[in-house]
């Protein structure tokens, strides 16, 4: 068994950003569709962990403390969203963001 | 690392010392919250003159920064100034840029239909929020402190344009935005990590000193590269980022999209300008990580972002000609307008190295211009739309007759969009064509010398209506406030194009 | 500033200040004048008192003007240093500009007080005066300046009036319909006329940094540097024949030459007043004249030492002009609409002009721009006063108005002697020019392929005669068409006959400006002498040095005896040898022509002329559908953009059956899509159409269709399309 | 074959980062996906523990656990009439769209990845706890920022507020 390096986590985080993109296409709950989101940010997330840890020339933080404006982010991001969407859903008693579509002409 | 707290006390204070103009920023947005909440009843007009003294007070304290250059808010790292924000002419043209795009949309919020008599305190804060969020954008010169940027600038622009909440297109237009928005956020952050993990650094000089010395992979630095570019390209809403544009732009409250279709784009276009600044030196090769191969013989940031011109330009255009709704039809009229935007960095990228290259003025003139046509557009469509609930262009039939100082400003600013001689976005993007075919991008000026011609259509198309199609609806009062806007907003467009060389001069001097 | 500009400038300004005047009005009284009409006619009139002075002091005696009366002052640098790049407000004046001037004004004029007349019970009848003192302010503009961009600007302008005015009517929806076409298809050659001028600018601003390198001198001094091994062309030389074809492009749409040409018979939809104005004697011939502006460059490198009759551009400018003049000929013999018939006829003769100037014949191009206008404003006034006395444009509901219209007929008869090339009228002396260069150039070339244009032109000059009478027979000839609107006709009023009567006069006596120095092409050309490309740029830069040089060596055309050059002592040489036979030629045409036309349509009174000679049967489709042009714009290239449409959105609905089936059909859908792309990108070339646009545009829009999750996905794939581009690429 | 504690380690939260992934993207109720992404985040934290982040798996499993997840739940019974509905049951054409577009958006990524090779020889191998040291850089090199984000929290919950307030009090306008 290889040792673990890099391109593990890298891998992991790939997968982690493709599962997100498939998930913001394709479930048509808006909430699954956040859910989507965040699994795209934690894949960019420990990408700078992975880095922060096996490639960055010297001693310093910077990836991780990126990480950590990611998750406040993305915090802030699913309040906003929620708050926008809880009054969509007042107004359409949906949140099937296939029927948010009355928008296109 | 390694400071002890005394010396941090030190650095925040002479730190903070610098960043006057953002705390007002700062201090307003709660100002303006805390009005709403602790006074009962509060006028709108009240909260307005609050925010409008609040951003003159900001522009008043930004003044000094344009003597002062370079100053970095960082620290030293293995020998080299590293840090997150920079004062030079640039950022402090792009910050007052939104500072003044906030402050004219400012009257357009009042006359606002749907916001009369609203909590219209927690609308500016959030205008006031979005422009401090492109203060960062203006300034950054470290990868943190550009997501960040466009982040908070985004995340009011998602709120601002959900905030109409009886408004259903409001809040469907907020969900796609803060949607699409988090995707391009997340595309973008996985972009930017792989730039660290190649570079080792979140600083733009350290990373063009990495490359410089050390490389990176093509490869690499490619796919950052387009990830990367798809962050700008949603905030400068851009091909292939446009999409949420239209939908957007339909769903906000108008004045709001005033706003986010001048100062959000110009503050796109400034964090990206910096951005490519660092990925691209002086020295031939335009993306340094490309070594030796001279840019046009391979793939770089000059071929890419020339490609997203041309498509953003022509899909723009091409798409507003079926548009009948007047913000959708400005909303793709603005994707068109940032390719000839994009025209500009494309040549500043590909010149970058020669002589006559490197010059932003040309973007910054057109920008310029750019504000005082598209608000000026924007606002009369404010004005009618709230008087007559205009939406479609059927609705400005005979508006030459009905309100036609309104008319004749809106024609003004549309044929300045046009690009019709004498008219500012005529001189602009004379500047654009001529500045491309100066550098081998004879095909990008012939092509959009024929999106011009394309959008003659669709312009020509709400001229024709205001004009030659009759209306028997009585005439439009339109209001002292408004008509002085619209004068302050037009006959600058028609300065631009009449005596613009000193603009041009000023313009220039604007770069870096 | 010197005199002669300050009236120059003058005459520019007096229109633009009628327009300022309605325009202010209507500002602030929400309506125009009502006395517009009066306001914009002593204006135009003031111009025209003011050309006609500079042309009798100026022009007529001796010489005609020694030197151009040059000024210029800047108008905007963009930039600073060597970098800089600056725009002058360059005016010049010269014999060429005050004879335009003369045209452009007396036309106008005369338009002027015909609309008074046949305008009047229209409504916005005061803002059809408004739009005319714009257009005619713009095309003197055109006319005064002497610098590229500033040329560009005023040519831009002239294309706006002109875009109003054939939707004057706008609630007809033809004539939307022409008006938007025609300002499209204009669009085409201006974005290719702006390419030329920043190839050219951007060359000759490193040659001369800071300075204003647009005018015409720099360009003229340019070609000659070139001509002298020197200069910023040198290593350029395929850029000055590409420039030189772009800024043709030009003219290609203004001037309404094949392929571009399909906007012109449908802008007829205007009022005929503009028609005579704008779209038969003073607009649509601005190519032309730009091109002999331009002729220097056309001719490129052997411009100095005269020999520049292989230059590429010419070649290009020669067959475009002649396959437009044959081609619009043929059309205009099945034509049944007055108008048409005459707007056909007008492309015609503007082959005529731009392929005189291909085979390098400047002086006899615009010599004959000259004479046509006249004859032409004429022959279109005469039709509106047709119209206005029959109410129809069809020439069925005409026929035998020659008692009810006497002075209406003789004055349209004259304009058809003239245009048909008739001696003693100045078509005559006119189109026998342009043959004359043709035969010489043929003669000079000494192959087949040079015959070419001659060949063209000649088919052409019988075509005229031949279907200007048809015309002429048609409307003025033989039994009423339509007794009802024949006993209504009724000869128009004093307004509208006297403007007819002095253009006839003027159709008669205009090429008699010629006539001083004899008939012969080779000497003393009383025309030729004031207006041809080596007076011009000799007169226009004696303080340069590299005009000294050039005139050492210079080569007078109209001076074989001085001919240093074998060159043009043998060009000279053919045109002697061919003007007498040339001349017979042009004869037998005309009479040939006017016989034929008799013939088959007063003898025998056909009004179809396919039934008169069967030859024609097999060719009356291709003509009546004017040659499929129009056609193959509207219908092959229009659908195959909505096919393309289609098969986007079937592509973006099926997408994922398509994954499935892919193995299957995937050849199938992938050759056909092929086969689709390939014909939108090479119709695309020559897509002139807004419809085919439209449809693009619901494929670039069909992407939003208001799906969030769409779009992200198209996002997606938008970027992986790049990044395989990037791999690619690299 | 040496099989040692941290390679284990690895794998097994590698999983419960990537399994669960995967389940959002199929799971049939809307319940079931809020559970399995708290599954994948919690094994996100494992990793950055892995890494030596300490600080940051701590506060993924506090503010993303704790927080983004509840707020989820909240926005999922606020807005579900029924939140276990199940999806109907034939597989959609857009999910099939997902799956090819993310396999293929892997794939892209994952060759890019293999393709750079990165070097992994330096960075900041176990360096100890890491809370003090991101408290330090936190208030000094990057002040800025932290206090920038303290005024996008507070303009982010006010609006927010102000965007899902319920409706009634929209009378008053």
């Amino acid at each position: 068994m290889p040792e673990i390096g890099l391109n593990h986590f890298l891998i992991v985080s790939a997968l982690l950003f493709s599962a997100g993109i498939g998930v913001v296409i394709s479930r048509k709950n808006a909430i699954a569709v956040l859910c989507g989101v965040e699994l795209i940010l934690n894949a960019a997330a420990l990408n700078f962990v992975a880095f922060n840890r096996y490639s960055t020339p010297d001693a310093r933080l910077d990836g991780q403390i990126f990480t950590i404006f990611i998750i406040i982010l993305a915090a802030a991001e699913a309040a906003v969203a929620l708050a926008i969407l809880l009054n969509l859903f007042q107004q359409t008693n949906t949140v099937d963001v296939d029927e948010a579509d009355t928008m296109k002409e | 690392m390694g400071n002890d707290f005394s010396q941090t006390q030190d650095l925040i204070s002479r730190g903070l010392a610098g960043f006057i103009p953002e705390l007002v920023l700062s201090a307003l947005v709660c100002v303006l919250l805390l009005a709403d909440l602790f006074i009962r009843g509060v006028k709108p007009r009240t909260t307005a003159w609050i925010a409008t003294i609040g951003l003159v007070l900001a522009g008043a304290t930004l003044w000094p920064r344009l003597a002062a250059s370079g100053e970095i808010f960082g620290w030293m790292q293995g020998g080299t100034q590293q840090g997150l924000l920079v004062t030079d002419r640039f950022a402090w043209f792009f910050q007052m840029f939104c500072l003044a795009t906030a402050l004219a949309t400012l009257p357009m919020a009042l006359d606002h239909a749907a916001f009369r008599a609203r909590r219209m305190g927690e609308y500016h804060a959030l205008v006031v929020a979005a422009t401090l969020g492109m203060f960062m954008m203006a300034g950054a010169v470290n990868l943190l402190i550009a997501w960040l940027g466009i982040e908070f600038a985004s995340m009011a622009s998602y709120l601002a344009t959900a905030f109409d909440k009886r408004d259903r297109r409001g809040s469907e237009g907020g969900i796609k935005y803060v949607i699409y928005g988090s995707v391009a956020s997340g595309v973008m952050l996985y972009g930017l990590s792989l730039i660290y993990g190649m570079t080792g650094s979140l600083h733009y000089g350290a990373i063009a000193q990495q490359l410089q010395v050390s490389g990176a992979s093509d490869l690499g630095l490619m796919t950052a590269a387009l990830l990367v570019f798809g962050g700008f390209a949603y905030k400068m809403a851009a091909f292939p980022m446009h999409f949420w544009c239209p939908d957007v732009y339909e769903g906000a409250p108008t004045p709001f999209t005033a706003y986010l279709s001048v100062a959000s784009k110009a503050a796109g276009f400034a964090v990206f300008v910096r951005f490519i600044a660092a990925f691209t030196t002086g020295e031939g090769p335009s993306f340094v990580a490309f070594g030796s191969v001279p840019f046009d013989a391979s793939f770089g940031w000059p071929t890419l972002i020339a490609a997203a011109a041309a498509l953003s330009m022509t899909v723009g255009n091409l798409a507003a000609l079926w548009q009948t709704n007047v913000k959708r039809m400005l909303a793709w009229s603005s994707v068109a307008q940032a390719g000839y935007l994009l025209m500009a960095v494309a040549v500043y990228a590909a010149g970058r190295g020669r002589p006559s290259g490197g010059d932003l003025g040309p973007l910054i003139f057109y920008f310029i211009a750019y504000f005082f046509m598209n608000l000026g557009a924007f606002h009369v469509v404010t004005v009618i739309a709230s008087r007559t609930g205009a939406q479609h262009v059927e609705d400005f039939n005979g508006l030459g007759r009905r309100a036609p100082w309104m008319a004749f400003g809106l024609t003004v600013c549309l044929l300045s969009l046009l690009g019709v001689p004498p008219t500012g976005g005529f001189t602009g993007k004379l500047q654009l064509l001529q500045t491309a075919v100066e550098n081998h991008l004879v095909w990008l000026a012939v092509l959009a010398g024929i999106n011009t011609a394309i959008s003659a259509f669709y312009y020509f198309k709400l001229i024709r209506c205001m004009y030659l199609h009759e209306n028997q609806a009585g005439l439009v009062t339109t209001g002292t406030t408004n008509a002085v806007l619209l004068a302050l907003l037009v006959l600058p467009v028609l300065v631009l194009g009449l005596a613009f060389s000193p603009f041009i001069e000023l313009s220039r001097s604007f770069g870096f | 500033m010197p005199d002669t500009i300050k009236i120059a400038l003058l005459i520019v300004v007096l229109p633009l200040a009628a327009w300022v005047l309605g325009f202010a009005h209507a500002a602030f009284r929400r309506r125009l004048p009502a006395c517009q009409d009066w306001i914009s006619t002593v204006a135009v009139g003031g111009s025209m008192a003011l050309s006609l002075w500079l042309f009798f002091t100026k022009v007529l005696p001796g010489g005609g003007m020694a030197a151009p009366e040059v000024w210029s002052c800047r108008w905007f640098a963009i930039g600073s240093g060597a970098n800089a790049f600056i725009l002058n407000f360059d005016v010049m004046v010269d014999n060429l500009t005050i004879l335009m001037n003369c045209v452009v004004t007396i036309v106008a004029f005369l338009v002027h007080v015909y609309s008074r007349s046949y305008m009047h019970d229209e409504d916005r009848y005061p803002r059809f005066f408004l739009h005319l003192s714009l257009f005619t302010f713009s095309m003197l503009g055109l006319l005064v300046t002497s610098n590229l961009m500033m040329l560009f600007i005023f040519w831009e302008l002239v294309g706006v009036c002109s875009y109003f005015l054939i939707g004057f009517f706008f609630l007809k929806k033809s004539a939307g319909d022409a008006s938007k076409k025609a300002f499209v298809v204009n669009r085409i050659g201006d974005a290719f006329f702006m390419a030329g001028i920043f190839m050219i600018g951007g060359i000759l601003s490193k040659q001369w940094p800071g300075e204003g390198v647009l005018s015409f001198q720099r360009i003229w001094e340019s070609i000659a540097l070139l001509g002298q091994g020197t200069g910023p062309w040198i290593g350029h030389e395929t850029e000055v024949a590409l420039a030189g074809v772009f800024i043709f492009m030009g003219c290609v749409t203004k001037s309404a030459q094949f392929p571009l040409h399909v906007w012109l018979p449908d802008a007829m939809e205007g009022p005929t007043p503009v028609s005579a104005l704008i779209h038969a004697a003073t607009m649509v011939a601005a190519g032309v004249y730009m091109v002999a502006r331009m002729f220097p460059l056309m001719a490129g490198k052997g411009y100095t030492s005269g020999e520049f009759f292989d230059s590429p551009a010419l070649w290009v400018i020669a067959i475009t002009g002649g396959i437009t003049a044959l081609m619009s000929g043929t059309i205009a013999l099945v034509q049944s609409d007055l108008k048409k018939g005459l707007a056909y006829s007008t492309c015609s003769q503007l082959g005529y002009m731009v392929m005189a100037l291909g085979v390098g014949s400047m002086g006899a191009g615009l010599f004959h721009l000259f004479t046509h206008a006249f004859f032409k404003a004429c022959l279109f006034l005469g039709s509106g006063s047709v119209i206005h006395a029959v109410h129809s444009q069809e020439m069925k509901d005409m026929g035998g108005l020659k008692k009810k219209m006497p002075l209406t007929y003789a004055t349209f008869l004259v304009s058809c002697l003239a245009i048909a090339g008739t001696p003693l009228f100045s078509g005559f002396l006119s189109k026998e020019a342009v043959l004359g260069q043709a035969a010489a150039f043929g003669a000079h070339h000494q192959g087949v392929l040079g015959w070419i244009p001659f060949a063209l032109a000649a088919a052409t000059a019988f075509l005229t005669a031949f279907y200007m009478f048809r015309l002429l027979f048609l409307t003025f000839h033989g039994k009423p068409g339509n007794q009802h609107k024949f006993d209504h006709a009724h000869e128009s009023p004093f307004a509208m006959s006297m403007p007819l009567v002095v253009l006839a006069i003027l159709a008669v006596i205009a090429g008699g400006i010629a006539l001083p120095g004899g008939l012969d092409l080779g000497t003393g050309h009383w025309f030729q002498d004031r207006v041809n490309d080596k007076v011009l740029v000799q007169q226009a830069m004696p303080e340069s040095a590299a005009f000294k040089d050039m005139q050492a060596h210079m080569v007078h055309l109209h001076e074989p005896a001085h001919g240093a050059n074998a060159a043009i002592a043998s060009f000279h040489e053919h045109a002697h040898h061919v003007h007498a036979p040339v001349m017979y030629m042009s004869l037998a045409a005309v009479i040939i022509g006017i016989g034929g036309a008799w013939l088959l349509f007063v003898r025998r009174r056909h009004i179809d002329l396919v039934g008169g000679i069967p030859p024609l049967a097999r060719y009356r489709e291709v003509l009546r559908n004017l040659y499929y042009v129009d056609w193959f714009y509207c219908q092959r290239v229009v659908p195959t953009g909505k096919d393309i449409a289609d098969l986007a959105k079937a592509f973006d609905k099926h997408v994922v059956d398509a994954i499935v089936n892919a193995v299957a059909r995937g050849g199938a859908h992938v050759a056909w899509f092929a086969g689709r792309v390939d014909a939108i990108v090479v119709d695309g070339a020559v897509n002139g159409s807004g419809a085919s646009m439209m449809a693009l545009g619901r494929f670039c829009r069909g992407f939003v269709n208001g799906r969030i999750q769409d779009y992200v996905k198209y996002t997606v794939w938008g970027l992986g399309l790049l990044l395989i581009w990037a791999v690619l690429a690299h | 074959m040496d099989i040692n504690m941290s390679t284990v380690m690895f794998f097994a939260f590698a999983l419960l980062a990537v399994f669960p992934a995967f389940m959002v993207l199929f799971a049939k109720d809307i319940v079931r996906v809020a559970f399995w992404l708290l599954a994948s985040l919690s094994g996100v934290a494992g990793l950055y523990i892995i890494m030596g982040a300490d600080f940051l798996g701590l506060t993924q499993v506090l503010v993303y656990i704790g927080g983004i997840l509840v707020l989820i739940l909240f926005g999922i019974m606020m807005t579900s009439k029924d939140p276990l509905l199940k999806r109907a049951r034939h597989v959609e054409r857009s999910v099939v769209t997902g799956i090819v577009t993310g396999a293929l958006v892997f794939a892209a990524l994952a060759a890019v990845i293999l393709g750079i090779g990165f070097e992994s020889g330096k960075g900041r191998a176990d360096g100890g706890a890491t809370t003090t040291a991101l408290g330090e850089a936190l208030l000094t090199d990057y002040i800025l920022p932290f206090e920038v984000v303290s005024v996008l929290l507070l303009f982010v919950l006010c609006g927010a507020a102000h965007v899902a307030r319920r409706r009634k009090e929209g009378a008053h306008a």
